[in-house]
């Protein structure tokens, strides 16, 4: 098991989650609520409280590479029934962010997942499923995913051969360019 | 805000001795930190707070008055609270005639258990009264730092001490 | 009549086609007027506030901006992903600072001023229930529902103002008033999975098997719900699901704007029973037709 | 006059952001002070001795003293002039400590600051003249408000003391929450066994009157002569009569009302005595499910009584009680646990309270003492405890820890065990709060040899998946989520102040705090006492408390009120309201807004009406000061000169000269 020094806590990654959450980590006592009711509990290496922990002992290593905070499915069961009324799957998101600017990407086809489907409203103002599909096989590889539901879905006309445009697709593409432009402080 | 940095105002509070009082050692005692700015006068009740002393702490040169008493229908005295609503009211409509700014008085209600409570009225009434400055002196040295002050003050620019005046 | 602006979402041009026709039908049907929001774009949904909270405000704000154009201050979505985006973005931006920041990557500034609600908030607080009682041709009596919320669409309260978080009932007043047998559904908020269908399959079989688990252990002839990702989690993967596991579901899952529609007496074809994966027939089949009249 | 100003250090507490010396220094540049100094520790036997040799040495006829708040030590400082021979009134305190040292971040601030509060005092010290108090007699009988464990001691207790008391209880019978326990912690005996004769006694003693289905209507008067009306709410059986022979219960045929004494877990007959040991041991009628008050037809109890003490036009009856003290002992509530969706909101039979499994535990409970799940009456196997429900919890307002369910569920644990040798307690716990005498050894019997699963976290949801129910919690120790399917479920509930402790308090001018427990004259040193004269706190009604607690504070508030009791005469306190004849002119206004009728009409030898204050009667307000429009009625020791002086102290009169 990983062995803590709590003298080199960081105190300025606690402060810019607090800041970029505006939550206060400080008021959670670790009762382990989130864990509780946490749906994704089985999947993670550090549960919902252990971050939660491990953010108020300003562990940032630990935190930003771990699991969890991208298998988090930001289903709201923790920030709905934290007793100290902190919103922990904000928390939970901007450690995630956190962790993509500092070049993580512990579940790597999660990201890949994620970039797939941006670059998609990117470009075509909407998400193209059958586009992102695509997309996505090609940059993690894993070109066989649910090819069993492929007759299903094309049977039943579920995904559209062609990606429905917008005229404003150049406004949508914009909003990305000034993001890229003004950074993680857009 | 605190006045730390800046020139203290002269601020009177008047508490009931049963409630606001001890919300104030209340505060004291969990070092809840204040604006230094406020002196407190303790009476038996918000009852016994004749409008009176606060016009006189005004006229005399008071650049604020903050009167707590208990909440409503918790008065130690069973009905003191309700009379002093009553004239703490009238006073307030009445000070304005007088030529005194009615944001430079203000009451409430600060039970003996509230001394978090205690500390954000103080903070709060301070930071109001350092917005409006000093008051208007009754007896000027000279016409001219007279009008500055009253000038500088309705401009809402907050008070000379924040360096805009001696500047 | 009431006239909202209408926010489609993505999924609705494709895997939940059904969803979007069947949720106009009933509209139209219960005279609720959904004005198309002209040119509306992605609201990023879950990749983007995974990314970056201001890119995915900005893209949800960029709809509520074109809401704002059409002159409206109501918007209503059937897809809790986008309602969540949406709602979240108006939230964050009651923070100026945020405001600016996402307005900053905006050609046309959101003044935020726009109120999206689920399709089904509208129809559960703005329609009398007894004009809906009065337009039913086909009692959905015989058929046991479980319905099925979905984890976004009532958390958190103080963001999605509707309903209760714990144990909404929207859906199940609603199906009750169809004249279905509704069945208490113990998971009724509990997560499907969400969008790991595809990054991470194995999650959404575990945990919308546990959905379909629950629902035939209280005995439901068939699943309804509100959220296309869930649908499709627990319709288009349950064989998946079957496979993973070892089980074998066989239980249909309606979205309840379909079943509205069935009992409102609306043209099939609007309803699209066909693009459902597991085979409705089953269960549509209990519900026992009405006499006719002499 | 010769004014010594003496200022504290208070050890670091003051000097530690205020220069004292320097404050001590311009101290001495005030009007009349002819003696300054600092001090270490001004209340301690030196600090004291010092003021009373500086009274002597520089023969000063007024002492300022700049230390802690007045709510402190004021009386402490009264008696060293006291005894240094200055009347006590001839003296002021100026608070530098909570007003100042403690809450200012800069020394120089503070320092000036301090300076004039210490100015304020003495300008005030100027104005004061020496006062003598009245003495008056009290009344030689107790009050006590609540029959649970606190009210029965401090009934005892004082009427082993040898003084009246009067018990006002508002349910049937007393006992309260403790007549509703089946064991007790640490020892695990039987609580009616250790309640019971307590019960008996209050019954049995001469000097006891109890008066249950009661309620205190008002309360006025004073310290040692308050006037209290009680209200004794109909139970519309003759007690005087009725001897408890319980055939009217049997006989009843309307039995559809849930029974509160059983926590609503079964039905209880319209005509019911609560439990067997109930004292007293007598009928009475819900109106609200009686046949005959509902519906005019039945009144079979009236038929099958033997002693026919069934009155069916029985009305409320109001009683005046005259007492010298009021003990408070109103005990608390259980929190309605419905505010946690996540835990079913009641739609789960088989969720319940600690308090109901209390009564399911009781031999004489619903189920005669087997544990019986409500759904379907099987005995459960696999329990589980959830700890903190309404505990520690920001966000159902209840952040404070109740102190007790820590206690209570180990015993329950412990006690499922004894009666389901096979069963399988699970407790779900935030941090485990056992201080107390053989408490945590209790706690560990629990887990070491009852083998009761002690899992460290919050359950966040129960849902039903078969004929079990899930429950799905945290294990933070394991650093993961669990899941118990269990046959019942227990919450331990927390407690919350008693219905009605707020209008209670209005009546007996006790402040509640934020959450409705009542605030103690001192947290350390005035645990039993309120800020009113004469109102004794005990029990849970003050903060969440354990039987022993709550014993020992029945006892603490009883030596309180036989101390008050046991002096012949009571000293009021002289600093009252006194009317200057010359100025008065019989206007009446004083009299009209005296809230304690302290003030009557009189004539002078002209036949003039004249105001005049009964001092013993006067509380001190100042409200008639205020309102006199001649200014003839003043406040001692806060008359309008003084307070005036304080504010010129503050702030000298510029424009025009002051008229003092």
């Amino acid at each position: 098991m990983q062995i803590f020094n709590l003298a080199d806590a960081d105190q300025g990654f606690i402060d810019e989650v607090e800041a970029r959450s505006h939550q206060n980590v400080k008021t959670c006592y670790q009762c382990g609520n989130c864990t509780a009711g946490c749906p994704y509990t089985f999947v993670y290496d550090y549960s919902v409280s252990q971050i939660m922990r491990l953010v108020q002992t300003g562990q940032k290593d630990a935190v930003l590479k771990c699991r969890s905070i991208w298998l988090c499915g930001s289903c709201q069961s923790c920030t709905t029934r934290c007793p100290n009324k902190i919103d922990v799957a904000q928390v939970m998101d901007v450690c995630r962010h956190m962790a993509r600017e500092e070049g993580y990407a512990t579940e790597r086809s999660v990201k890949i997942f994620a970039d797939s489907f941006l670059e998609s409203v990117e470009r075509h103002g909407r998400a193209y499923e059958l586009g992102l599909m695509a997309s996505y096989m090609t940059r993690s590889g894993r070109v066989f995913t649910d090819v069993d539901l492929a007759p299903q879905v094309l049977m039943r006309g579920k995904l559209p051969f062609k990606p429905h445009p917008i005229q404003g697709r150049e406004q949508v593409t914009r909003i990305f360019e000034r993001f890229r432009k003004g950074g993680k402080n857009a | 805000m605190p006045a730390q940095d800046v020139r203290e105002l002269r601020i009177v509070g008047f508490l009931c001795n049963w409630c606001s009082y001890g919300g104030a050692d209340t505060a004291g005692v969990g070092r809840f930190t204040q604006p230094t700015d406020l002196r407190i006068i303790r009476v038996p009740c918000s009852g016994r707070i004749d409008p009176l002393f606060i016009v006189r702490a005004l006229m005399n040169g008071a650049d604020g008055v903050l009167v707590s008493g208990c909440h409503p229908r918790d008065c130690h005295y069973a009905e003191g609270n309700f009379y002093a609503r009553r004239r703490l009211e009238m006073l307030k409509r009445f000070l304005p005639i007088t030529g005194i700014d009615e944001r430079r008085f203000e009451y409430t209600w600060v039970s003996a258990s509230e001394g978090q409570r205690w500390q954000h009225v103080v903070t709060e009434f301070t930071r109001r009264i350092h917005e409006l400055g000093p008051a208007p002196s009754f007896n000027p040295k000279s016409d001219v730092d007279w009008n500055a002050l009253a000038v500088k003050a309705s401009q809402g620019q907050g008070c000379p001490c924040h360096g805009s005046i001696q500047a | 009549m009431l006239k909202v602006a209408y926010y489609p979402g993505c999924s609705g041009q494709g895997t939940s086609l059904e969803y979007d026709t069947s949720t106009r039908a009933v509209c139209k049907a219960l005279d609720v007027e959904l004005v198309d929001i002209p040119d509306w774009s992605c609201c990023g949904s879950s990749p983007a506030h995974t990314v970056n909270h201001v890119l995915s405000a900005a893209l949800s704000a960029r709809n509520l901006a074109q809401v704002e154009t059409m002159g409206m201050t109501k918007a209503a979505t059937p897809c809790p992903s986008c309602l969540t985006n949406l709602r979240t973005a108006a939230h964050k931006m009651d923070d100026p600072e945020f405001k600016d920041k996402v307005n900053a990557l905006l050609d046309v500034p959101c003044r935020n001023a726009v109120d999206t609600q689920s399709v089904l908030q509208v129809l559960a607080e703005n329609v009398d229930p007894e004009l809906i009682k009065g337009k039913v041709v086909k009692p959905l009596t015989g058929i046991k529902i479980a319905c099925y919320y979905g984890c976004i669409m009532n958390r958190p309260p103080e963001v999605m103002r509707f309903d209760h978080h714990e144990n909404p009932m929207a859906m199940d007043n609603l199906m009750a008033l169809l004249g279905a047998e509704v069945v208490p559904f113990p998971l009724k908020v509990e997560c499907c999975g969400a969008s790991y269908g595809i990054p991470r399959g194995d999650i959404v079989h575990r945990l919308s098997g546990k959905l379909l688990d629950a629902g035939r252990d209280v005995g439901a002839d068939a699943i309804v719900t509100a959220c296309p990702l869930c649908q499709m989690n627990l319709d288009l993967r349950q064989g998946q699901i079957n496979d993973a596991l070892r089980e074998n579901f066989r239980i249909p899952v309606f979205y309840y704007t379909q079943l509205l529609g069935y009992a409102l007496g609306i043209d099939r074809a609007e309803l699209g029973f066909e693009k459902l994966c597991v085979d409705p027939r089953l269960a549509l089949g209990r519900i026992k037709q009405p006499q006719q009249a002499m | 006059m010769r004014i010594g100003v003496f200022i504290c250090h208070c050890g670091s507490n003051i000097a530690g952001t205020v220069d004292c010396p320097s404050v001590a220094a311009t101290a001495l540049t005030y009007p009349d002070v002819v003696f300054s100094t600092d001090t270490m520790y001004a209340c301690s036997e030196p600090g004291q001795d010092a003021i009373i040799q500086a009274v002597k040495d520089k023969n000063l006829d007024g002492v300022v003293v700049a230390s802690c708040t007045p709510r402190m030590h004021e009386q402490t400082f009264r008696r060293a002039v006291e005894r240094a021979g200055l009347n006590r009134y001839m003296f002021e305190m100026a608070n530098i400590r909570e007003h100042v040292s403690w809450i200012g971040k800069t020394k120089d601030l503070n320092t000036g600051k301090a300076a004039e509060l210490v100015r304020m005092a003495v300008e005030k010290l100027r104005r004061n003249r020496p006062l003598v108090a009245k003495r008056f007699e009290t009344v030689k009988r107790v009050l006590v408000i609540g029959g649970g464990v606190a009210g029965i001691q401090a009934a005892l207790d004082c009427a082993d003391g040898g003084q009246e008391v009067v018990l006002v209880e508002r349910e049937q019978s007393i006992g309260g929450k403790m007549a509703k326990l089946d064991k007790t912690f640490p020892t695990v005996d039987c609580s009616s066994c250790v309640l019971g004769p307590k019960m008996v006694d209050i019954a049995q003693h001469p000097n006891i009157t109890l008066y249950t289905c009661s309620e205190v209507e008002s309360v006025g008067g004073y310290v040692g002569n308050f006037q209290v009306t009680v209200r004794r709410k109909s139970t519309y059986v003759d007690w005087t009569k009725c001897t408890g022979c319980g055939l009217c219960v049997e006989k009843c045929p309307s039995r559809k009302h849930p029974d509160p004494f059983n926590e609503n877990l079964c039905n209880a007959p319209s005509i019911n005595i609560p439990f067997p040991q109930a004292i007293p041991k007598k009928a009475a009628i819900n109106a609200s499910s009686c046949l005959m008050l509902t519906k005019g037809k039945c009144g079979l109890c009236a038929k099958v009584c033997p002693v026919k003490c069934i009155d069916f036009e029985q009305k409320d009856e109001l009683v005046n009680v005259d007492v010298g003290a009021i003990v408070v002992a109103t005990g608390y509530d259980l929190f309605d646990w419905h505010k946690y969706p996540q835990y079913g909101e009641g739609r789960y039979k088989d969720v319940i309270t600690s308090m109901q499994y209390e009564r399911l535990l009781s031999a004489s409970g619903p189920t005669g003492g087997h544990i019986k799940r409500p759904s379907d009456g099987k005995e459960p196997k696999n329990v589980v405890f959830i700890q903190c429900v309404g505990s520690r919890d920001k966000s159902v307002d209840r952040p404070y820890c109740s102190g007790f369910c820590c206690m209570y569920t180990a015993k329950q644990a412990i006690l499922t065990k004894d009666h389901i040798p096979d069963s399988q307690s699970y407790v779900f716990y935030m941090d485990i709060r056992s201080p107390g005498k053989m408490y945590d050894e209790f706690t560990r019997r629990a887990m070491e040899e009852y083998g009761a699963q002690y899992v460290r976290g919050r359950v966040a949801m129960i849902y039903p998946k078969g004929d079990k129910l899930v429950v799905r919690g945290a294990d933070t120790l394991a650093g993961t989520q669990v899941e118990v399917p269990a046959d019942l479920v227990v919450l331990a509930v927390g407690a919350e102040s008693a219905k009605g402790a707020v209008q209670l308090g209005e009546k007996l001018r006790v402040a509640p705090d934020q959450y409705g427990f009542f605030v103690e004259s001192h947290p350390k040193l005035k645990p039993v006492e309120t800020n009113t004269a004469g109102v004794f706190l005990a029990g849970a009604c003050q903060g969440p408390k354990d039987i022993p607690a709550s014993v020992g504070q029945g006892s603490a508030a009883a030596s309180k009120v036989l101390g008050l009791l046991s002096k012949a005469m009571l000293e009021s306190d002289p600093a009252v309201s006194r009317v200057n004849p010359a100025r008065c002119v019989g206007c009446g206004k004083c009299i009209q807004t005296c809230p304690f009728g302290a003030i009557k009409e009189i004539q002078d030898r002209f036949g003039n009406p004249k105001a005049e204050v009964i001092d013993t009667v006067c509380q001190g307000c100042g409200i008639c000061t205020v309102t006199c429009p001649q200014g003839a009625i003043q406040l001692e020791h806060f008359t309008d000169n003084q307070i005036l002086a304080e504010v010129n102290a503050l702030c000298p009169p510029k424009m025009f000269a002051n008229f003092e």
